[in-house]
């Protein structure tokens, strides 16, 4: 079983990526893509006069604020046009991809975070509105069912909360979530670097393999959503995920090269 | 402008520039709390929140 | 089983079709809910500079033009906001519903009309690069395989060409080709009006009952989106549908008045 | 503008206003014929197309 995750940036190759996964074939066994959209939603929401607005948390922790506004515009780019071309793109070379998002089926159950704390101008303040959660468990009934059925499924990084509100939730965090409860024997991360560099944006500096028990020294070189990357990966691996890759999205055969090494492997 | 800490109900004096929902602390009790409106100014504990988000 | 449409026009209820739908439960059989998407991206194209252009055919036969960016746009809108907000509503009453499109899992086998003719300024013209189709047929083994779990499946009007295009098309004909697909005893099609209308927009003329071998001198009453209504009616009653109702989707319990008469019932 | 009928090879003369993907029919062998491109000017028979639309 092979969890795959990749990003939504600029300069990942999404055709690659699908001639890839067609090329392996079915005969290389059960696969759940997951994908971001935070690009493309800053992107539209810049075209629609509602542009990202992103918050520090007193710790220092940036993220995107998601108010109602910005998470229908999520909803129309990760949910939407990300998700349907992806399936386009698989059904297009032979393979029956479903395009869900973890709001279906309550895929994903998250926790709301409705109020946060940020600071802004020197001030801390409370902010609500928040539309923004973190994943609470997998509901993988409805990934199983599509899996055994022989559908490759095709995640978008929206959850449920406890309420049955949409939610925004970070797509590193939700392929963890869902490789750890699908007993996955690998959870690929790609992105649009070669893996975890020692000294970004130097791709030589490329850190080629981290033991599983040694992530935390690790996680200093890991600037912004690396950093999501890598505790995504220590969460898998403490849950039972086989090993964690993270993988350059850019180049041809993709998925191919980082199971066979290319990257950072990390278990 | 003055409001009362709603912990040890102290007067705290609010400077004018003061946001609603920004974060104060009691200078008597040194509860953390929230401002929760300015007409007229009512202040509120501070709800606690976990570090970790999302997206 | 019972398939309902619903149009995205302004006026129509969501809220109050999702309530009755909670209210109705799962004893009352299996649902499946089409929706449209066609007002969301006439919205979003206007707003994002890229308004919606309609054709007509040689013999007078309007339809959207769907470019490649238009059926982005539908994406967004139809295969998105729309399609997660009706999945949002339907898990906060407790609903378990999933939402997908006709492209996932190939649910929609469609046509793509790559070419049309069209008239323009007086003159006819050959129109390339159009993606929308018609329904071939309806791989309905998905949508068995949800509800056979406990789910109903919420789907957009999106289409997979025999090569993997997506494709836009009719939510009501998409909505009368699963109901015929999967035997259903009603298939019912909400809009902002009462039914089909001897005198449009006279809400007092409604006609309440059309027998089902005499739908044809009927056409005649509808116009614009109520005639593709009634050509989806005949459609999915020559396929075995038990019947066909025309409600109103702007009052509340409206599939409840449906289903006791209310409207247009055709059969 | 001079062009050549792909059917019966008739020169057809092309109004200046005449636009690319145009349906002209030969004056000649009555064919229906698609304005392929102006540069140079292009005809091909205009391929059969349903009626029946999308959304």
């Amino acid at each position: 079983m092979l969890v795959i995750k990749v990003g939504g940036s600029a300069g990942n190759n999404y055709d690659a990526l699908c001639d890839d996964l067609a090329a392996r074939g079915s005969a290389a066994g059960p696969v759940v893509l997951v994908h971001g959209g935070s690009d493309e939603t800053n992107k539209l929401g810049e075209a629609l006069g509602h542009p990202p607005r992103f918050v520090t948390s007193p710790s220092g922790y940036t993220s995107r604020y998601t108010d109602r506004r910005t998470l229908e515009l999520f909803m129309m780019a990760a949910g939407g046009v990300v998700n349907k071309s992806l399936v386009e793109r698989l059904q297009a070379r032979g393979i029956n991809a479903v395009g869900v998002s973890g709001l279906d089926g309550r895929i994903l159950a998250g926790k709301r975070k409705a109020t946060i704390r940020i600071v802004e101008d020197g001030r801390q303040k409370m902010l609500r509105d928040d539309w923004t959660g973190t994943i609470e468990h997998v509901n993988s009934g409805l990934l199983r069912t599509l899996l055994d059925a022989g559908y490759l499924p095709v995640v978008a990084p929206l959850a449920c909360s406890e309420r049955g509100e949409a939610l925004n939730v970070d797509g590193d965090r939700a392929a963890a979530a869902i490789a750890a409860a699908l007993g996955a024997d690998t959870l690929l991360l790609l992105s649009n670097v070669p893996g975890l560099l020692r000294a970004f944006p130097d791709e030589s500096s490329l850190i080629t393999r981290i033991p599983r028990n040694d992530v935390e020294s690790y996680l200093s070189f890991a600037e912004g959503r690396m950093k999501k990357k890598v505790l995504g990966a220590q969460e898998a691996l403490a849950q039972g995920v086989g090993q964690v890759v993270l993988g350059d999205a850019r180049v041809a055969e993709c998925v191919t090269r980082a199971l066979a090494g290319h990257g950072t492997v990390i278990g | 402008m003055i409001a009362t800490c709603p912990e040890c109900a102290a007067e705290i004096s609010l400077p004018a520039d003061t946001l609603e929902s920004e974060i104060i602390s009691c200078p008597e009790c040194g509860a953390e709390l929230e401002v929760i409106s300015l007409t007229p100014p009512t202040l509120a504990l501070a709800p606690e929140v976990e570090e970790d988000w999302g997206e």
